[in-house]
């Protein structure tokens, strides 16, 4: 039970219950939709930019309780920084789950609770989605700026 | 036409060595058989006796070991026509039963298919019978679309003959069973309204060749497809079975070794069923494995294991029906269904389910169980599916449920 | 750049369990590794472990037995990918070399082909490397022109790189090792000339990867195939190794379940490489086995076993030079050559010669092994063909020449 | 060794070391093409019908013993035979080889010898090769005139 236990921290299920953040943007400057190839869930994020900075953030869609709890997660810990200071983060925390770095508190807040989920291989998909969609929406609107759109 | 004897899955799983106990270790509750079966050791055995005895390529040596190669992937050939009442000419080895589908599409599909031609699949069709025909759809013109289903998980047989009526179907792609709704459709009713309007048949007989007697004939369909893995056979093997008739007239598939008669720089002429069909260095050991296992099925005997199933299910639905919410997808009645069940909780996702019960080693499947279009139907988009097979009983089923109820209350912590 | 250690084929036969001596049975002397090599215990074991451990349908499963089963699976093509300096993601499983050949003919060729363009293939190419290319084409209205090998059976370069400027060559299919001549061509060079007008290039590696190092960067090709069966591996899986780039860019081939991101009735979106093109459930035992192979080939490294062979072809040239009038085929310099050596006997067809020298459990193959182009360029119906592996030493072929001896006199009679 | 003897009668190489009917007739009423598909070999089958009796037969190509001594066996055989004769002794033949028939000296004459071959499976079609083919161009002939070509 104690690889369970790990997975399901109390932390990830309270974010599960209570998500943060949860809901969608009226005016967003980002937008994007993500799916699990896995299981079919759909998650959906706005964003409302100011300048370089995220102001707003919200998350709505279906999901397993890594999904929802990792979403929720991320939003309470991007919100307010730079898009570049979120880009590393998200980058930390795929190395986290790719056991490729140790997760730092710091730097992904919260999420470090989602830790234990890289023992479970095909859960990683579900704890990434939300942080893979905003990186998707991030680079496709730096693209997006770079050519002039 | 109930069986004499009842099958004795206990007893059974004594010939299945993954389900040998491992130390203290809580012992494994396998139900995700429709996903792929557990393999007895008469299937391994055959394998292993295959590689270490004759283990040659087939069809071209006139060594003695070489002979005793093609006999045993020959003999193997038989009993899966056997099995299912195919000609071994119309008995064509695949990878699997995807590729035994695509290689219809691609065959006959992309030679055939003219625009404005349709392709009936049905919206509970597993993947495997919708892509081959969407990919050959858009190589040729034509177009596919999706027999609805009725509020009970069952085909709506008025709007397939009407639209066989309607529209220049020129083919249909029907699951005998399905994944997730453990629905057993009227194939052979479906025949021959598809005959009857100048259409072909395929039958996707994945989860039906293993868990029921299944007739070839019987079903009067032009195709049928099914997979190895699935009935206690190995990976790396599907069946595809035709009428030869048919299947000669088809232009080859895969090219290579094997399917040919003459190879010229100028053309090449295509080699008899079923080799025709067969590129390459065959699946031997896979072929021989599979004729094991169609063999240890007809020993036991299909009706036995269709009746056993029968009673797990009907097992299975009282027994989930005490668990609050549970809600299951598919007709209700055992008669009217296969294997494979699947449900929902509320407030609990399919893949925390199957985390959660997985901490007492009862195996499920979560997901869109490669259905994506009937989930969309179903309104969910995913859920958690139990399958049961001849190796399962009811202790089986108990140990779900405890977990489920466990799974509940750990997540109402 | 000899490696230090030999290999000693004799201990190495202790793991491989057809060599064991059976009663007082003859030993076997298998010298047709280019039809399909023996498999050694390493191999059949990680099968064996692989479905009585953790048996389970791959990738979509949360339970432990699955999370191992797609672990073990992808290790698999790991090994496989190290072997030949290979992205994970450009190496696809298929069911053999023919399937991987067939997945670019159809998946590229039918949707990019034209009329007017020409695929290039090789005199000395294996049907499998000609026979999509020619169905392929039937198909789009493109042609298969064949590039000549010069009298000691050599490719004619000359040839080649004029075509390639004249004609509007779109892919080049090319044996890397001939499986009939031995020659061993050089791919890197004529895949610069291929590029260098444009063109892409296949190199079939089925009897190259097995026997000598390979290195995908090295050979600077967009594809290359190779087959499981003929490497250590089991039968039913294959492998297609490509530049991820053009892999992307290419449309899906065989549809289903695994090779999809999404699935709707309006349409489809496909996976993230390499399983794009890998429908259905994949040969899972068959990637665990082959893995295996891979690794215990590099363990003994493939450096040792190409001196090893070129040794024994040395040698193989001056044993059976002492057999009045049997001609070889092919270079005749062991540098320029790989393991299979093809021959033939005045008055003696090959297939007499097979069976005959079978009576001492001599394992040769005899018939046109698939290139029935090549024989006719060289201007036979047949040939008898003995090739070596690390598990032959020079005691087997002297027990080929004294059986080639036996053979003739029983002729005589 | 008593298999390969068995597989290599005397016969057998008596007929293969001089084929009888060995050659091509210069104005056949049947001519007919069959190609080994195991190793290539291919064999030419000329035949001078008499009315539907078979005056003369002809075989030439490349083979192995079996499959030249069985042309060479089943010339001497069928030659004087009506076509339907011809095609009785073919079906005997086949069924011989078949394991589905005891041979009969009386149907087949020295093609007897060649009872042994249906133990080598792969060796069949070699022994086979020559009486599939005069079928082939039997019945296609017979087919012909039915539609009055
Ligand atoms: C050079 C070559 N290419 C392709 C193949 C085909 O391999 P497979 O039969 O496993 O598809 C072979 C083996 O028969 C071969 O020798
Ligand atoms: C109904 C149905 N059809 C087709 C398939 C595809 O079988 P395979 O993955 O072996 O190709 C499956 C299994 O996944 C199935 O359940």
């Amino acid at each position: 039970m104690g690889g369970l236990d790990d997975l399901y921290q109390e932390l990830i299920l309270d974010h599960y219950r209570r998500p943060r953040h949860r809901g969608e943007l009226a005016d967003p400057t980002i937008s994007v939709d993500q799916n699990n190839p896995l299981c079919g869930d759909q998650l959906h994020i706005t964003v409302r930019l100011d300048g370089e900075r995220i102001a707003e953030l919200a998350h709505s869609g279906d999901g397993c309780s890594i999904s929802q709890a990792s979403a929720s997660m991320m939003s309470d810990v991007v919100v307010g920084h730079t898009t570049d200071e979120a880009l590393e983060m998200i980058e930390h925390f795929r190395q986290v789950m790719h056991r490729e770095a140790q997760a730092d508190e710091d730097r992904i807040g919260d999420a470090i609770a989602l830790e234990g989920v890289n023992k479970y291989p095909v859960r990683i998909k579900c704890a990434l989605l939300s942080w893979m969609a905003l990186k998707d929406g991030l680079l496709t609107r730096q693209a997006d700026r770079q050519e002039g759109r | 036409m109930t069986p004499a004897v009842d099958i004795d899955p206990r007893a059974l799983r004594a010939e299945f060595p993954i389900f040998t106990p491992v130390g203290d270790r809580a012992p494994l509750v396998y139900l995700d058989s429709a996903a792929t079966s557990q393999k007895p050791t008469a299937v391994l055995d055959a394998m292993d006796r295959y590689y270490v005895e004759t283990n040659a390529n087939v069809h071209r040596g006139v060594y003695e070991l070489a002979d005793e190669a093609t006999a045993r992937f020959e003999a193997g050939r038989d009993s899966v026509a056997r099995l299912v009442g195919a000609t071994r000419d119309g008995t064509i080895f695949t990878k699997n039963a995807s590729e035994a589908i695509n290689l219809v599409a691609w065959s006959w599909g992309v030679r055939n298919l003219r625009p404005g031609d349709v392709v009936m699949v049905t919206e509970m069709e597993h993947h495997s019978g919708i892509v081959p025909w969407q990919i050959v759809a858009e190589i040729t013109g034509a177009e596919v679309v999706f027999a609805p289903i009725t509020g009970d998980g069952q085909l709506d047989l008025a709007w397939i003959e009407m639209t066989l009526r309607d529209a220049p179907v020129r083919i249909l792609n029907v699951v005998h069973v399905s994944n997730v709704l453990g629905t057993i459709n009227p194939v052979a009713d479906i025949a021959r309204m598809a005959h009857a309007h100048g259409a072909m048949i395929l039958v996707d007989g994945s989860q039906s060749v293993p868990h029921m007697p299944v007739d070839f004939p019987d079903l009067d369909a032009d195709f049928l497809a099914f997979t190895g893995h699935k009935m206690l056979g190995p990976t790396g093997i599907g069946v595809l079975v035709g009428r030869p008739e048919i299947l000669d007239a088809m232009g080859p598939f895969l090219g290579g070794g094997e399917m040919i008669s003459d190879v010229r720089t100028d053309g090449s002429d295509w080699a008899e069923l079923p080799w025709k069909f067969e590129a390459g260095t065959p699946p031997i050991a896979e072929a021989v494995g599979l004729g094991a296992a169609a063999d240890y099925l007809r020993h036991i005997g299909l009706d036995r294991i269709r009746a056993h199933e029968r009673e797990l299910v009907a097992y299975a639905f009282d027994a989930l029906s005490e668990i609050d919410g549970l809600a299951i997808y598919g007709p209700r009645d055992p008669d009217l269904r296969g294997a494979p069940i699947s449900f929902s909780l509320p407030d609990l996702h399919p893949h925390d389910i199957a985390q959660l019960v997985d901490r007492q080693r009862v195996c499920i499947r979560a997901g869109h169980h490669c259905a994506k279009p009937l989930m969309r139907t179903l309104g969910v988009t995913a859920t958690a599916r139990a399958s049961g097979y001849l190796y399962n009983d009811s202790h089986d089923i108990d140990a779900l449920v405890s977990a489920l109820q466990a799974a509940r209350s750990y997540f109402a912590r």
